[in-house]
């Protein structure tokens, strides 16, 4: 009986809060939202983004006092990588003027993708997500700049390409990848064959599912067999230290063993330790803290503290990806601003990120020479077609190995384009006819 | 006073047959759906529906299948997330192919394929029992996952192998797609677990559920008078699979929208709603949604809890105190009452019913 | 035709074309069936003395390391964090018998099961709470002294290609089930496990402390808990995700019996060799990643001709 | 006791030369009976004689290694236990198996499900026919409660019920299946002389009312010798002695296999 009155209580406390929590007044400012994980099964990789981001945020915060005068007000909301966990997130925090979703999942993004129109609030899923929503055309709301998955693919094929001495000499070598089964890992599949059609290399691939991520001794032992001139891998979490783990003890050469940006933290090569020598990764933005942006961070966020910065991840390779997304963020709130005036709208905010345009001046101006590339988003472009990085473990740093590769933009172009119209026919969706 | 049974007599053994033979029941009843429909027709927000109605209908309803097959028939499954793929699936596959047709037949549909996949898995139950038939019920979930997951066919050959609810109308109104308003994808969806749930509790008060529950309490005694148990056991796989199929297909097609099949998977599915079905109470209707309304609302109750209270500390540290007070609430509930959420309403009522003079 | 032939007469051609590779793969297979066994063994002891299907193991696992690797990184020492990392698994076993299994006693086992789910879910909330989720926990191998190297033995031309890990883990599980085997047979508690595995009540009523014995076997579990998590997180780093290895543990549960230690062994050294014979020769034929499902089918194809598991006695059906 | 006016017919069933084994373990050996229509016959013998075995073979349960059954004229060495049920054979259990989690009435109108037959989409909709088949078997049922007196357990679940209600409503359950052949196993064990009463009436009102066929397994020889018409005695799985009351308890062999004579 007392616990029947509690149950009752219960529910009518569920009953009184849920409306409540809806009705939130918004305080004033640039709201982001911040769908983070620093819980389950992914939470090591989820903190080190977590920290990137609020390091940047309040930074910027406490240099500026916001951005062209106006407070950001950022929350974290804690995910734990569970979709409907990050939909309460969302749901939850739109009321409170949401201008921008980050959701740092691919689950979450598919399933914020079709609610960006409806509620107007766009998508920024930096380098993950969708490679289709490139099109602005079809997705006006998505964006996937500085680079989508298919266009960092298509520069991994050119960058082993050129390191064997030209792309011709691609034409019968043997290219594997091997992925964590998920859309996410899957990705990238479709256009590994087409360049393996145009270059003439064979493609195979080897799914991880998640409840062999922390196994994979079989895939490896048929990797090894099949022994291919390259190995890619797109994998996150557990996955990635235990394929660097395996690759060297299954003898494969970690030499040619490339690894997607989601791959290549010191998170996944530091259980290997010197063993992972060798093996590299693609990345958008410059690993280290060493620009301008870096330092004003170890000044303003952690008052200099090396210590407290180094606990916060500070120059992780992950904790640099999330400072980088924030600095995007920033980017397109201030071109919003500047266009629109203060209080900014989703839609506004849209246009913001849909004019980005990162200049070398411009990355100067951020403090980010060296740490970024230009790159240049339009109303059909929105994923920048960025170049990307090669970065080596050495032991104990991750250092760069490489120029900026750029992206087979001819070829990937059209297959993103095609893949659009083919995610937009799920919906009904019209083609945007204003680009230009 | 209000809860009083005295003066209602029962003149016909059809009169005691009935869904509510009390009064107050009924009208109870007759209240609290016509609340379920007005509220949130009227004052729902998107994070009303999206956070606490969808989910609770949508998963109900599964947990409501797996009940049938695991509290009433005793066969107990874990193989819950792929009866949900094969019925999203499917549902996704027939109304791509068939753009035209009711929706209302495609989750027909959807659900008789999931019962044929259902029959398929029931047929070793025959033999292998309990914890045993759990896991090899394990071994259908991963089949499934393995397929989704492999086949371009199924997704339409999306590149990520998601699949995504399309804009579908139901007599002239846009019930489907994200752009459909969230209180008609709502009654939709209502509409359909009020008629399944009917039926479910017709079927369990019938001949069939008799079997069910038969086979489940003694299973040779249940032979031994005449019940056949592979037709009785594969019935309950059929229908449970049914349900859950139907139930899967709307938690994708009117909550997530856009899925892919790692949305499946075992921790997110299976797990969760047979948590549901053991916190609601086993063999119990009315318990398949208490449970699904416990599962559901308890994270979200937490996580506003704290603001609420004017406590302020890191989301993640919330998410971490949610662990542990979910993980305690179920020990402490299975500790006060194993029987579950829908056998405490039933000692409410039966207190409710002596209120205010116990004897 | 195509397929018929891969799937009837290629694997057979290749096993007999390069049997030293056939070889190799039986010997990954004993390898992954050890890490698979180690798994399922804390499963099996506290099923066997208490009744319990501890949903909550593959957490038990994780935060056992968690523990160990805290303290170690903390800078204590190897030996020291080891023993901390026992301690709290001990203690852990006093609360779990105080809090969850004595107010349960007399419970069916499917409440007693629900229950372990609770405590999954807290026991995970608890571990990320204090050993903090979300910095990475990397197990000192060097410390241990588990070598991370390929041993290569020349054979017919080729070579086979041991880990130093797998070979480590070996070692471990045939020491652990020995010592666990001597405990069981030799000493006084083990008898009175072995008295309490058998039939509760009667247990209890020669005068056995039924509770003390269920902290003592949740300990030892919580041992092969700690065990198991090193060799599984040595390879990669610690973190919840390796939760899910617990699912590897239940074909091997379900074909060596739910209550036979030899049959945990047994069980797992099949599903690990047929689950890499099967992803290696058919796998590719089928669609790859088999491995996901094969085990489980396995078990099932098994469990139809005895639905008693491998080790498990007869069941005799009574009226 | 025997009443004059019952008219006991020929062979229902037949047991020819019936053996049985568990592994090493033999539970009969060649064991031939027959039971004759509207007779009460007991079934008796020390423990572990092989009665239950016996009545589990007729039903189905456990299929004999030798030997057949034929009931009705019919002869068979294997059928399944359901559909001996379906051709009219009922029981009751030694340790009662009732359903407990569901309530009398429900465990009464189980027994009445093989004569029920709607399918399962006319049940979901249940209104108009599967409601009257419902309410027309309820009427049954009911009957059957007023029969045994339990009218007031009705809506109570049985796990909660007294051993002794328990016993009723199981023969409630036998009942409602109204067969033709009704086995009880050991249905008055462990209750008290009222109570042994209750049960010796109803068993006796159903020979009589129902002109229902009985084989019953029973320790209490007071109550063997009062109510049945024949007795098998069974000892070591082998039939010793078969014939009348008065027959049965003058037999040599079966007073040794009570006394426990040592044999050879």
């Amino acid at each position: 009986m007392k616990f029947g009155k509690y149950l009752i209580s219960l529910l009518a406390a569920v009953a009184v809060i849920c409306p409540l929590s809806t009705t939130a007044v918004a305080e004033d400012g640039l709201y982001i939202p911040m769908f983070t994980y620093r819980t389950g099964p992914f939470a090591p990789g989820g903190s080190k983004i977590a920290n990137g981001l609020t390091a940047y945020f309040e930074m910027i915060s406490k240099r500026d006092g916001g951005i062209e005068g106006q407070k950001i007000i950022w929350e974290e909301c804690e995910f734990g990588y569970k979709t409907d966990r990050g939909v309460e997130c969302y749901e939850r925090l739109k009321g409170k003027g949401s201008l921008i979703s980050n959701p740092f999942s691919t689950g979450l993004t598919y399933k914020l993708i079709p609610k960006a129109p409806v509620d107007k609030i766009p998508i920024l899923s930096m380098g993950y997500g969708m490679s289709g929503a490139a099109d602005g055309r079809w997705f006006p709301w998505v964006f996937n700049f500085p680079t989508s998955y298919w266009s960092q693919a298509s520069a991994f094929i050119r960058y082993v390409g050129t390191e064997m001495g030209g792309m011709d000499n691609l034409k019968g070598k043997k290219i594997g990848l091997i992925f964590l089964e998920s859309g996410y890992g899957r990705e990238p599949i479709k256009l590994f064959e087409t360049l393996g059609e145009r270059f003439g290399y064979e493609f195979k691939h080897w799914a991880i599912p998640a409840k062999q991520m922390a196994d994979q001794r079989s895939q490896w032992r048929k990797i090894v067999r099949w022994n291919p001139d390259y190995m890619f891998m797109w994998g996150w979490g557990v996955m990635n230290p235990t394929a660097v783990s395996r690759a060297g003890e299954f003898g494969y050469p970690m030499d040619r063993f490339i690894g997607v940006w989601w791959s290549g933290d010191e998170l996944d090569t530091k259980p290997a330790g010197i063993k992972a020598k060798g093996y590299r990764a693609g990345t958008f933005h410059a690993p280290g803290a060493f620009a301008e942006v870096h330092k004003d961070i170890l000044k303003f966020t952690y008052d200099n503290d090396m210590a407290l910065a180094k606990e916060h991840n500070y120059g992780d390779v992950l904790w640099s990806r999330g400072v980088f997304n924030a600095m995007l963020i920033a980017e397109g709130l201030r071109n919003a601003i500047l266009e629109f005036g203060s209080n900014i709208t989703g839609e506004e905010m849209r246009w913001g990120l849909e004019h980005i345009d990162m200049t070398d001046e411009r990355l100067e101006e951020l403090g980010a020479t060296g740490f970024g590339r230009p790159f240049k988003v339009t109303c059909s472009d929105h994923e920048g077609n960025g170049p990307v990085l090669f970065q080596e473990w050495d032991g104990e740093k991750w250092v760069i190995v490489s120029d900026w590769v750029e992206p087979m933009r001819e070829i990937v172009r059209p297959m993103l384009e095609e893949a659009a119209a083919t995610e937009a026919a799920k919906w009904n969706y019209t083609m945007r006819d204003d680009c230009t | 006073m209000i809860y009083r049974e005295t003066g209602q007599y029962k003149a016909t053994y059809g009169a005691d047959q009935q869904l509510f033979p009390i009064v107050q029941d009924r009208y109870f009843f007759f209240a609290f759906m016509a609340f379920l429909v007005i509220y949130p027709v009227f004052f729902g927000s998107d994070y009303l529906f999206q956070v606490v109605l969808y989910p609770v209908l949508g998963l109900g309803l599964c947990a409501l299948g797996l009940n049938i097959l695991t509290g009433y028939c005793g066969q107990i499954s874990l193989g819950t997330g792929g009866f949900m793929a094969i019925g999203a699936y499917s549902f996704f596959k027939i109304t791509t192919i068939f753009p035209d047709l009711n929706i209302l037949i495609i989750f027909i549909f959807a659900g008789l394929i999931s019962a044929l996949f259902g029959i398929l898995i029931g047929l070793p139950s025959l033999r292998i029992k309990g914890f045993y038939l759990a896991v090899t019920t394990l071994a259908a979930q991963f089949f499934v996952e393995w397929c989704i997951n492999r086949s371009d066919w199924l997704s339409n050959y999306s590149p990520s192998h998601t699949i995504g609810a399309p804009p579908r109308e139901l007599f002239g109104f846009l019930v489907m797609g994200p752009e459909a308003p969230g209180s008609a994808k709502y009654l939709v969806m209502l509409f359909i677990v009020a008629v399944m749930t009917l039926f479910a509790r017709n079927l369990v008060r019938g001949r069939i559920g008799r079997s069910w529950m038969a086979i489940r309490d003694m299973d040779i005694a249940a032979e031994l008078i005449g019940i056949r148990p592979l037709f009785t056991k594969l019935s309950a796989f059929a229908i449970g699979s049914f349900y859950i199929g139907v139930g899967g297909a709307m938690h994708v097609m009117f909550n997530l929208e856009n899925v892919d099949p790692e949305a499946f998977e075992i921790f997110s599915t299976s797990f969760p709603i047979l948590f549901m079905i053991m916190i609601g109470g086993l063999g119990s209707i009315l318990g398949a949604y208490m449970g699904a309304a416990f599962i559901v609302l308890l994270p979200v109750l937490l996580r506003n809890a704290f603001p609420f209270l004017g406590i302020d500390i890191a989301s993640h540290v919330i998410q971490h105190i949610e662990f542990m007070l979910f993980g305690g609430l179920i020990v402490f509930f299975l500790i006060v009452e194993p029987a579950g959420l829908a056998r405490l309403w039933q000692i409410l009522k039966e207190k409710l019913r002596q209120w205010p003079f116990p004897y | 035709m195509d397929f018929l032939y891969s799937v009837t007469a290629d694997p057979v051609l290749q096993i007999v074309e390069d049997p030293v590779f056939f070889l190799q793969i039986i010997l990954e297979g004993l390898m992954a069936g050890v890490m698979y066994s180690l798994v399922a063994l804390g499963f099996c002891l506290i099923y066997k003395a208490s009744g319990v299907f501890n949903f909550a193991q593959g957490v038990m696992m994780v935060l056992a390391v968690m523990c160990m690797v805290t303290v170690y990184d903390a800078g204590f020492g190897i030996l020291l964090a080891l023993l901390v990392a026992m301690v709290f698994m001990v203690g852990l076993s006093f609360a779990i018998e105080r809090v969850v299994l004595r107010p349960m006693v007399n419970q069916p086992q499917i409440i007693l099961f629900m229950a372990t789910i609770g405590l999954a879910f807290f026991l995970e909330g608890f571990g990320e709470f204090i050993f903090g989720g979300s910095s990475q926990k990397i197990v000192p191998t060097e410390a241990l002294h588990i070598g991370r190297d390929a041993l290569l033995i020349p054979m017919f031309g080729s070579e086979i290609r041991l880990q130093q890990l797998d070979l480590t883990a070996g070692v471990c599980a045939a020491l652990l089930v020995a010592t666990l085997a001597l405990f069981f047979q030799k000493t006084t508690v083990g008898r009175a496990l072995r008295a309490v595995a058998d039939d509760h009540q009667a247990a209890l009523s020669v005068g056995i402390p039924l509770r003390s014995m269920w902290v003592i076997v949740w300990s030892v579990a919580g041992l092969v808990a700690l065990v198991t998590g090193i060799m599984w997180g040595a390879s990669s780093s610690v973190d919840f995700s390796l939760v899910l290895i617990a699912m590897k543990a239940f074909p091997v549960l379900i074909l060596g019996g739910f209550t036979s230690v030899p049959g945990v062994i047994v069980g797992g050294l099949i599903i690990g060799v047929g689950e890499k014979v099967a992803e290696l020769y058919w796998g590719d034929a089928l669609g790859g990643s088999i491995e996901e499902w094969f085990a489980y089918v396995l078990a099932l194809v098994f469990l139809m001709f005895r639905p008693q598991g491998l080790f498990g006695e007869k069941i005799i059906e009574r009226v | 006791m025997v009443t004059d006016h019952k008219q006991i017919g020929e062979a229902l069933l037949q047991v020819n030369n019936v053996s049985l084994s568990f592994g090493a373990v033999q539970a009969l050996s060649d064991v031939s009976f027959e039971v004759r229509e509207h007779e009460i016959l007991a079934i008796i013998g020390p423990n572990g004689a092989g009665k239950s075995s016996m009545l589990n073979v007729i039903n189905g349960f456990y299929t004999a290694n030798e030997g057949s059954i034929v009931y009705k004229g019919i002869s068979r060495a294997k059928m399944e236990p359901a559909d001996v049920a379906r051709n009219g054979v009922s029981r009751t259990f030694q340790n009662i198996a009732l359903f407990r989690g569901m309530t009398t009435l429900d465990n009464i109108m189980t027994g009445r499900n093989t004569k029920m037959h709607r399918n399962f989409i006319w049940q979901a909709i249940y209104i108009g026919p599967a409601r009257n088949e419902e309410l027309e078997h309820r009427r049954k049922a009911e009957e059957i409660i007023d029969f045994l007196e339990i009218q007031a357990i009705r809506k109570t679940p049985v796990g909660r019920l007294p051993y002794g209600l328990q016993k009723r409503v199981e023969l409630g359950r036998a009942l409602a299946a109204e067969p033709e052949l009704l086995l009880l196993d050991e249905p008055m064990a462990g209750m008290n002389t009222e109570e042994k009463e209750d049960m010796c009436r109803f068993i006796l009102d159903v020979n009589e009312e129902f002109g229902t066929t009985i084989a019953l397994i029973e320790h209490d020889m007071g109550v063997v010798m009062d109510i049945s018409d024949r007795v098998v005695v069974l000892d070591y799985g082998r039939k010793i002695a078969d014939g009348s009351p008065d027959e049965v308890r003058g037999n040599q062999s079966v007073i040794d296999a009570y006394l426990g004579v040592s044999r050879e």
